[in-house]
């Protein structure tokens, strides 16, 4: 579904990414693990299109989607959830889905009625400024805004970060839902434990650079964990 | 207290062409989080373009208003276009110096095409003022205040209730969601920026029209009297524009009556100061560009 | 060396004053914006003659970015009165600047609004002492 | 070399004080509307204190920098809190309002027997201390210049210290500047009254080379403009400013043939170069490129 080629993205001189390479394919759940700076939102933000990549390429279902800016890459069926979990402040829940649905000028009642059950307590807050909301209130209303477009992938950069243990178990069950219901996911996540649990496959990225490879049974999961917080010991 | 009243209307009046102007800033605020030191040239090429079209044609007044907002928006676009959307990614003060070199070229452009220091320009209303009581307030007024709570109306029905409106807010809270969520940033500044030049060729017309005269100055006042009004409503906001706007026209029709005309702008940039310096809590200032 | 002259006089104390004054009489030539001006210079109310006059114009505002280049103006018959044409960017009002070198060096700056027909005074030229 | 070049180069080494002042404080992160108020400070300041007191024209640039300098620092003391537009539209406000004070200002005396001083709109005539001197034009450029090349290599030298870097911090994010141990606010205070002086120190010499002042020369324009000549030359440089008056002045005179368009071209330039180099022609990339290239 999801093919990129000897990517590289640079800020000015620094080359975030180094030539990455990895596959999604159709329907599956796959992880990106990997220290901090490693390049892993580099890579989400190029794949979305906020980022322009040097060089390098990102095929889609068979069409490349390198050049082409944010919103054309959402009109082609990819939704990223951001890191921190962009919400519109000022706006209320409601409009923030709106404005996830932009791309469709209509029949957009039903996604919203969808994106209630799934998100139950969004629905409690429709009304409410988006800003008020807790943390994983926010990551919710941003995964429900993404799925407004209608992805058929969704990309989500560390949906549990700063969140309670709860909240968490929460937004993996809604990983899983998602699942489900056919959404190819492709997950950053610095929560080894939790994403081992629910990935198909795994990439391990360090320095910009893809450093393995595999489903979650055929490396030990400490060595996992070492090599995703430690990186790889080159000593 | 008569005086009292009859300057609390014209300050209203005349507020609500600067509170116009401050409703055109903000929203290019809003969306670019830029100061367009260029909107009041646009303004007034718009307006002398009017001007030429009416020496050369005679028309009527509708067919000059017609002609005051093409000429704005076209102006606008092109500032957009050279100043703004090449800076979108950091920059401010290149964009707003830009912004300042236009101005030049615009203003150049105006006094190619009229020479003259000042031209007159037909009347928007031939009547004389409205009397009630010891009370007068000109039709020309009105009608601008007119004009500004329709212009607010309309505004606030397009942005809360339509889906452009939704964009628009959303690149204005934060343009990366904005760009994530599938709205294309640029289109919709380009929009918001003519919109924003239509409002400004509008209050652009009403203003020569109800002076009955078209002069180079235009420019640089229309600019100052926005980002003044803008500011004291607080960055960034409408509602704040339009408060801002009426309360710049009162508080210059009261200090022009009670401390004499000199003290008129002093006054009202004293104000400023001293808002900016106290930083009241509707002053959001988060450090905006 | 020229360059200490120059500091020592910075440093000078004492005042002398050769106060000149200066009327101007300009019609416009017809081409766009520029006139042809007649020069009065009076000193103590006493025509000064063989003055290297020098005659240029700056904005109100912006007064270096403006530059109009400075015109010699030739000494005519009649002592005191010197003519020149002055080529300006365009009409409004002037701050014309009258370089006066020679017997006597000033530099003295009118104001005047110059139109279509020629210039008027805008305000009083150089000041002469209240009574 | 004819008198009108002398002026010209006059003239660039005078918006050069006040365009340098406006460089001072956008390396220090700050966009100032206000400098052309400090240049009308030190004009008046030194025209008093020459044509009305008579002092030498030496304590007269001393008295208009220590009016700039303290003009400037109660202007900037209330603001300094305030950063980006909110900063500039604030300097903007002083800025007019001392332009009003300075239309409102009437002082006048009588100096051998020529009523000498500020008389509101009318302006501040008779400034001659140049010209009872018989200072010739090639001096008085030689001060002016001799002047800035003092200034420019002072500020070249500071940027060298750990204070000029603590200023470029401060430009790049306060908050980090603040966390590495700067105090913002003070610094912040200290660069605006330096700018303000280095304005006052300009206006004064301007008053001199035009031997009359009024209002509206130290009107917006003046304060867009040097702002304008700050950005286009360069912020990776002190020489920066210099280049982007000579670059305007000059160009006045190259677009000599486009009589009736100079604004058209030259603000069309201005535009297109500020896309190009967004920190003006000399900024930090192409500074550092030079130093590291010998």
């Amino acid at each position: 579904m999801l093919s990129v080629r000897e990517l590289v993205t640079a800020y000015g001189k620094i080359e975030a990414l180094r030539g990455v390479s990895l596959e999604v394919t159709q329907g599956s759940i796959t992880c990106l693990l990997g220290p901090n700076g490693a390049g892993k939102t580099t890579l989400m933000m190029t794949i979305a299109g906020i980022l322009k990549p040097r060089s390098g390429s990102i095929r889609f279902s068979e069409n490349e989607i390198a050049a082409l800016p944010a919103h054309a890459i959402v009109a082609r069926g990819i939704a990223l959830v951001p890191e921190n979990r962009l919400v519109f402040p000022s706006m209320t829940v409601l409009e923030n889905l709106h404005a996830g649905a932009y791309q469709r000028k209509n029949g957009f009642d039903d996604d919203i009625e969808r994106a209630f059950t799934r998100f139950p307590r969004l629905k409690e807050r429709a009304a409410q400024l988006a800003g008020t909301l807790s943390g994983g209130e926010q990551q919710m209303l941003a995964v429900a805004r993404a799925l407004m477009s209608r992805p058929k992938l969704l990309l989500m950069d560390e949906p549990s970060l700063g969140l309670a243990p709860l909240v968490v178990e929460e937004i993996f069950t809604i990983i899983a839902e998602l699942h489900r219901d056919g959404v190819t996911i492709f997950l950053v996540e610095q929560n080894a434990h939790m994403a081992l649990k629910v990935a198909h496959r795994f990439y391990l990225m360090e320095q910009g650079r893809v450093t393995f490879s595999g489903d979650p049974g055929s490396l030990a999961e400490d060595e996992v964990i070492r090599r995703a917080y430690l990186g790889s010991s080159k000593s | 207290m008569i005086d009292f009243v009859q300057n609390t209307l014209d300050g209203v009046t005349a507020g609500a062409s600067y509170a116009l102007l401050a409703v055109g800033f903000t929203l290019i605020f809003g969306v670019l989080r830029r100061a367009n030191l260029s909107y009041g040239p646009a303004i007034m090429l718009g307006a002398y373009t009017a001007t030429w079209v009416f020496l050369q044609t005679g028309a009527g007044l509708i067919v000059l208003l017609v002609v005051a907002v093409l000429a704005t928006v076209l102006a606008g676009s092109y500032v957009e276009r050279l100043c703004f959307a090449p800076h979108r990614k950091g920059a401010a003060a290149a964009a707003m110096v830009a912004s300042f070199a236009i101005w030049m070229q615009l203003e150049e452009l105006a006094t190619l095409l009229l020479p003259r220091h000042l031209y007159a320009f037909p009347a928007l209303y031939e009547g004389g003022p409205l009397i009630f009581g010891p009370f007068f307030l000109r039709v020309e007024s009105l009608l601008i205040l007119l004009a500004a709570i329709a212009v607010c109306f309309v505004g606030w029905k397009v942005l809360y209730a339509t889906r452009f409106g939704i964009a628009v807010r959303a690149v204005i809270d934060d343009p990366r969601a904005a760009e994530l969520s599938g709205i294309d940033v640029g289109a919709v500044s380009l929009r918001v920026f003519a919109v924003s030049s239509a409002i400004g060729g509008l209050t652009g017309f009403l203003i020569v029209s109800s002076h009955e005269q078209v002069t180079p100055m235009l420019g640089m006042w229309s600019t100052l009297k926005g980002m003044l009004a803008m500011m004291l409503g607080g960055l960034g906001s409408l509602p704040g524009a339009i408060a801002g706007g009426l309360a710049l026209g009162l508080i210059e029709a009261h200090s022009q009556w009670y401390l004499g005309p000199q003290f008129r702008d002093f006054i009202a940039y004293l104000l400023l100061f001293a808002l900016l310096a106290a930083r009241p809590p509707w002053m959001n200032t988060r450090s905006a560009y | 060396m020229r360059w200490l002259l120059g500091l020592a006089m910075l440093l000078s104390f004492e005042v002398f004053a050769q106060k000149a004054e200066a009327r101007l009489d300009c019609i416009h030539t017809g081409k766009d914006f520029i006139y042809d001006c007649v020069i009065e210079i009076v000193r103590q109310g006493l025509p000064v003659t063989d003055l290297d006059v020098r005659m240029s114009a700056d904005m109100p505002s912006m007064p270096m970015a403006h530059q109009v280049k400075p015109v010699r103006a030739q000494a005519t018959s009649t002592p005191g009165e010197y003519r020149a044409r002055l080529d300006l960017e365009m009409s409004g009002e002037w701050a014309v600047k009258l370089r006066l070198a020679g017997p006597l060096r000033d530099q003295l700056v009118l104001h005047y609004e110059f139109d279509e027909r020629g210039a008027r005074p805008v305000r009083r030229s150089a000041k002469s002492p209240r009574k | 070399m004819d008198e009108y070049a002398l002026g010209v180069l006059t003239n660039i080494g005078l918006l050069s004080f006040v365009a340098t002042s406006a460089y001072l404080l956008l390396i220090a992160g700050e966009l100032s509307f206000g400098q052309q108020a400090f240049f009308g400070v030190g004009a008046y300041a030194a025209g008093i204190a020459t044509a009305m007191l008579g002092l030498p024209l030496f304590l007269g640039l001393l008295i208009a920098m220590v009016c700039g300098a303290a003009v400037a620092a109660l202007v900037g003391l209330p603001a300094l809190r305030l950063r980006g537009l909110y900063f500039a539209m604030a300097t903007l406000a002083a800025a007019e309002m001392l332009r009003i004070l300075f239309e409102l200002f009437h002082w006048q005396v009588e100096v051998g027997g020529e009523i000498v001083g500020p008389d509101g709109t009318q302006g501040f005539r008779g400034i001659r201390w140049v010209f009872e001197r018989g200072v010739e034009p090639l001096d008085f450029l030689a001060l002016v210049w001799g002047m800035l090349a003092v200034v420019v290599v002072a500020i070249h030298l500071l940027e060298r210290t750990r204070l000029g870097i603590a200023i470029r911090a401060l430009g790049e994010d306060p908050e980090l500047a603040g966390t590495l141990g700067v105090d913002v606010l003070r610094l912040k205070l200290a660069v605006v009254a330096a700018a303000g002086a280095l304005a006052a120190l300009g206006g004064a010499l301007f008053a001199h080379h035009n031997t009359y002042i009024e209002p509206r020369n130290f009107d917006i324009m003046l304060g867009v403009h040097t702002l304008a000549y700050a950005l286009i030359g360069g912020l990776g440089t002190v020489v920066g400013p210099l280049l982007g008056v000579a670059l305007d002045l000059g160009l006045l005179e190259g677009t000599r043939i486009f009589q009736g368009y100079r604004m058209i071209v030259f603000g069309g330039l201005v535009a297109l170069l500020l896309i190009w180099r967004p920190r003006g022609l000399l900024d930090e990339r192409v500074v550092h490129w030079l130093r590291t290239r010998r």
